[in-house]
């Protein structure tokens, strides 16, 4: 099995390889996406949670 | 007579016959954005009667999509939208009367009038019987879809530019068929699949767009 | 419920689509089935139980606007003759509160019940309620371009009320028959919220829902509505209308409920 | 006929509790991972098959390979219409939240799959017929597609209130799934007015089975994968809607003993506080 008639694909390496790379590139998009948007929601929970906790605390300490 | 059909068609044909603004409105549009196509393409005789049909279609297409934006809008500014989803007549068969009046102030006249300007595109005296044909069909479902798109869009403020992204996909099937007549007929074969298709569009259309009119309605009226 | 009942789900059904290739039948045949099972269970949804209680009542009512919570375990009930006054500052969602009792939006929880049933979950009541109930908002809901006798005449039409003849009456009444022949767009904001106030005049609603009523009409004008208000309430209707001052001073001070909001 | 309404109450309970967020998340907390290596799995044989194992075909050589890839993000393309409108559908039909969340984030997905078919076909096609774009039926009808799937966002991010933007977007989809097989009809009928039927047939029992497996594996993988996707946006919807909510507080409530990404200057407040009391 040689490499390098296999990436040759009987003449059409550009036209298959470009159609399997767009179809991996986008499929990681997709996931990455998805991954960094929950990483974004959860850390901004968090820092609101954080920030209630520090203005009730300060309620807290005034009244 | 207080039936609910007749009831909002004379009012909608009051309204819109009081000020014949936006009768003659979608009017020029369609004959302005008709009259653009040539001065873009080569005016080669054959060419353009050819392809005469289709601009006249698209441009139709157009001058209905620009006259749908006030459909509801003046209805819902003045709070008479709020009155009519509380009450108990049907608000499906109220929007479809609506829609028809507004049919009637706009595709129909686009019809009426386009024998006039196949003269401008040369289209030989059979064709444009068959366009004149197409746009009768074509234009109310044209218009019923329309109307979806107009009662999603109704509370933005620049909703124009959004009801022409969602609903022009909607109207490729009718611009298919609609050109396809002519395109068909030019070559001297027989319309009737494609006259059957529009049929079938538009009873479609009838049946079903007013329940999504009036669902559009009652979900965006906040 | 309305794009429920309607011949949509038929329509899909019965219609033979003939597709080209084989993967593009897949969509046509799922979604008939999900159709179908829409309207089975829509079938067995039972209607919830009946209570005696007085005709108008509301339920731990809760509106959210965006992200903030307007309002949350409101809740009153009214019988005949009485008249609820909204009391609450700018933007504490009293439009909000009247549009979803109107029926016009629904509550994020809660009920409003008439007759004891749902004006929500229930289309049969919901229809009755509907027929007995008149909501007057900020916006009057008058067409610019149409005459004075001509919104009104519309809206008698749309209640099928047999009685056209009373609408120069009503005009009268309401102080505007002079401009009973000039467009809507013409007359004055105390003369347009009279005009639709007219409208509630001769019409069999049990019901009012008046938003601020009272703005820009003059002394005149004042006090004609409030009396047309206690003829209503003495006949057995109820009033439910927000105002900033208060009511105390009113001919019908003695039917009023107030509920903060 | 007892045992049919116990069904019947089981799948209508179990259909509910699905339907509330919360129990959306502990669900999903399972099913995604699983949803994840299942697409794993099964893409990486098949794309194996289909690289490697899959003889070339005598007509086109080994530019079909692009089929393997094309042909299931056409057809999901078009599930993911469906799933999205029947979303859509049981959503306004029961006024459930959790339809429209599923609904909302499959429309990104949707357009990605579709876009995704469209370059691959266009590709696949370059070297057949000369040229990146040609008036052939599937992808015309693909490209209408993704006009549906931009409308169906375009219309949902137009509106501020977030309730309004779910219910107006579930009657576009709605509105659009009944027009889609009408497209595609009059879309089939248009390009055969142009010119013959198109050069390569796929799809069907036409292939042999060397090619036919490796499609299912791929077409299999790729819903998985759809599935995982949508879950997680799912599950970042959920939380982003629910975070005034308590569970989602104690969800993440052990997490703020290591709080990342809070200034420095909050942090020393906090213990210089403690440290007073």
């Amino acid at each position: 099995m040689n490499w390098s008639e296999f990436f040759y694909m009987g003449g059409y390496a550009f036209y298959v390889w470009t159609a399997w790379g767009i179809t991996a590139f986008a499929l990681c998009w997709l996931f990455l996406q998805a991954k960094l948007s929950n990483a974004k929601i959860k850390s901004e929970i968090i820092r609101q949670i954080a920030r209630e906790a520090i203005l009730s605390e300060n309620n807290a300490d005034s009244n | 007579m207080n039936n609910t059909f007749i009831l909002f068609c004379q009012r909608e044909w009051q309204l819109l016959f009081r000020n014949t603004s936006n009768l003659v409105q979608p009017l020029c549009f369609f004959v302005i954005i008709a009259l653009l196509f040539p001065f873009s393409l080569p005016l080669e005789n054959e060419l353009l009667q050819r392809i005469g049909g289709g601009i006249i279609w698209v441009s139709a297409v157009l001058a209905i999509l620009m006259s749908l934006e006030s459909m509801f809008r003046a209805d819902f500014n003045d709070g008479a939208l709020e009155q009519w989803l509380i009450h108990p007549r049907s608000l499906p068969l109220a929007m479809l009367a609506k829609v028809f009046a507004h049919w009637c102030a706009t595709g129909l006249i686009l019809a009426l009038f386009s024998p006039i300007l196949c003269l401008a595109f040369r289209i030989p005296a059979e064709q444009i019987w068959v366009l004149f044909l197409g746009l009768i069909i074509g234009t109310p479902s044209l218009s019923l879809i329309g109307a979806i798109g107009a009662a999603l869009t109704v509370t933005l403020h620049r909703g124009g530019v959004l009801l022409a992204i969602i609903i022009l996909p909607l109207y490729i099937p009718i611009l298919i068929f609609g050109a396809g007549m002519i395109t068909q007929s030019y070559s001297g074969a027989a319309i009737y699949s494609q006259l059957y298709a529009l049929l079938a569009i538009l009873a479609l259309a009838i049946t079903l767009a007013p329940f999504a009119i009036a669902g559009a309605l009652r979900t965006t009226i906040e | 419920m309305v794009l429920l009942n309607s011949p949509y789900c038929k329509i899909i059904l019965n219609e033979p689509l003939r597709l080209a290739n084989w993967w593009a039948n897949i969509p046509s045949i799922s979604f008939s089935i999900v159709a179908l099972y829409i309207t089975a269970l829509n079938l067995l949804s039972d209607i919830s139980s009946t209570s005696i209680a007085p005709i108008l009542s509301a339920h731990e009512l809760r509106c959210v606007r965006g992200e903030r919570c307007l309002f949350d375990g409101v809740g009153f009930s009214l019988s005949a003759g009485q008249c609820l006054h909204l009391l609450g500052s700018n933007g504490s969602g009293k439009t909000s509160l009247l549009r979803i009792i109107a029926g016009i939006n629904r509550p994020q929880s809660g009920d409003v019940q008439w007759r004891a049933s749902s004006i929500f979950d229930d289309p049969a009541n919901r229809l009755k309620y509907f027929s007995a109930v008149a909501y007057l908002g900020h916006k009057d809901g008058l067409k610019d371009e149409l005459t004075a006798t001509e919104n009104l005449s519309f809206y008698r039409r749309l209640e099928n009320a047999s009685n056209q003849t009373l609408i120069d009456q009503d005009l009268a009444r309401m102080g505007i028959l002079e401009h009973a022949e000039i467009s809507a767009n013409k007359l004055s904001f105390g003369q347009r919220r009279r005009l639709a106030f007219a409208r509630l005049l001769h019409a069999d609603f049990r019901l009012w829902i008046l938003d601020e009523p009272f703005t820009g009409v003059d002394i005149q004008g004042r006090t004609l509505i409030e009396q047309i208000c206690n003829q209503h309430l003495a006949s057995g209707g109820i009033i439910i209308l927000t105002n900033h001052q208060s009511l105390a001073t009113s001919l019908f001070a003695q039917h009023i409920k107030q509920l903060r909001l | 006929m007892n045992i049919l309404s116990s069904i019947w109450k089981a799948v209508s309970r179990g259909f509910h509790r699905l339907g509330s967020p919360r129990e959306f998340y502990t669900i999903s907390n399972y099913l995604t991972p699983v949803f994840g290596a299942l697409f794993l799995v099964l893409s990486l044989i098949g794309s194996y098959y289909a690289l490697f194992v899959a003889p070339a075909d005598y007509q086109q050589g080994d530019s079909y390979r692009i089929l393997f890839v094309h042909v299931p993000s056409a057809w999901l393309s078009l599930f993911i219409y469906v799933v999205m409108a029947s979303a859509a559908a049981i959503g306004l039909v029961w006024r459930m939240k959790m339809a429209f969340v599923v609904a909302i984030c499959s429309a990104p997905i949707g357009a990605a799959f579709t876009s995704l078919a469209l370059a691959t076909g266009s590709l696949w096609g370059a070297p057949i017929w000369g040229t990146w774009w040609e008036w052939d039926a599937r992808l015309t009808s693909e490209l209408i597609l993704l006009f549906l799937y931009f409308g169906v966002m375009a219309l949902y991010y137009a509106f501020e209130e977030r309730r309004t933007a779910e219910r107006a977007m579930a009657v576009l989809a709605v509105v659009g799934v009944v027009i889609v097989p009408i497209i595609h009809f009059s879309v089939e009928w248009w390009s055969s007015l142009h010119q013959g039927a198109t050069v390569f047939r796929e799809g069907g029992p036409a292939m042999p089975p060397s090619m036919l497996t490796p499609l299912i594996y791929m077409a299999l993988g790729f819903t998985f994968f759809y599935g995982y996707i949508l879950f997680l946006r799912a599950r970042n919807m959920v939380l982003s809607n629910e975070r005034k909510s308590k569970w989602v507080r104690a969800l993440l409530q052990p997490q703020t003993l290591q709080p990342q990404g809070l200034p420095s200057k909050i942090l020393q407040a906090e213990s210089g506080k403690e440290g007073t009391q």
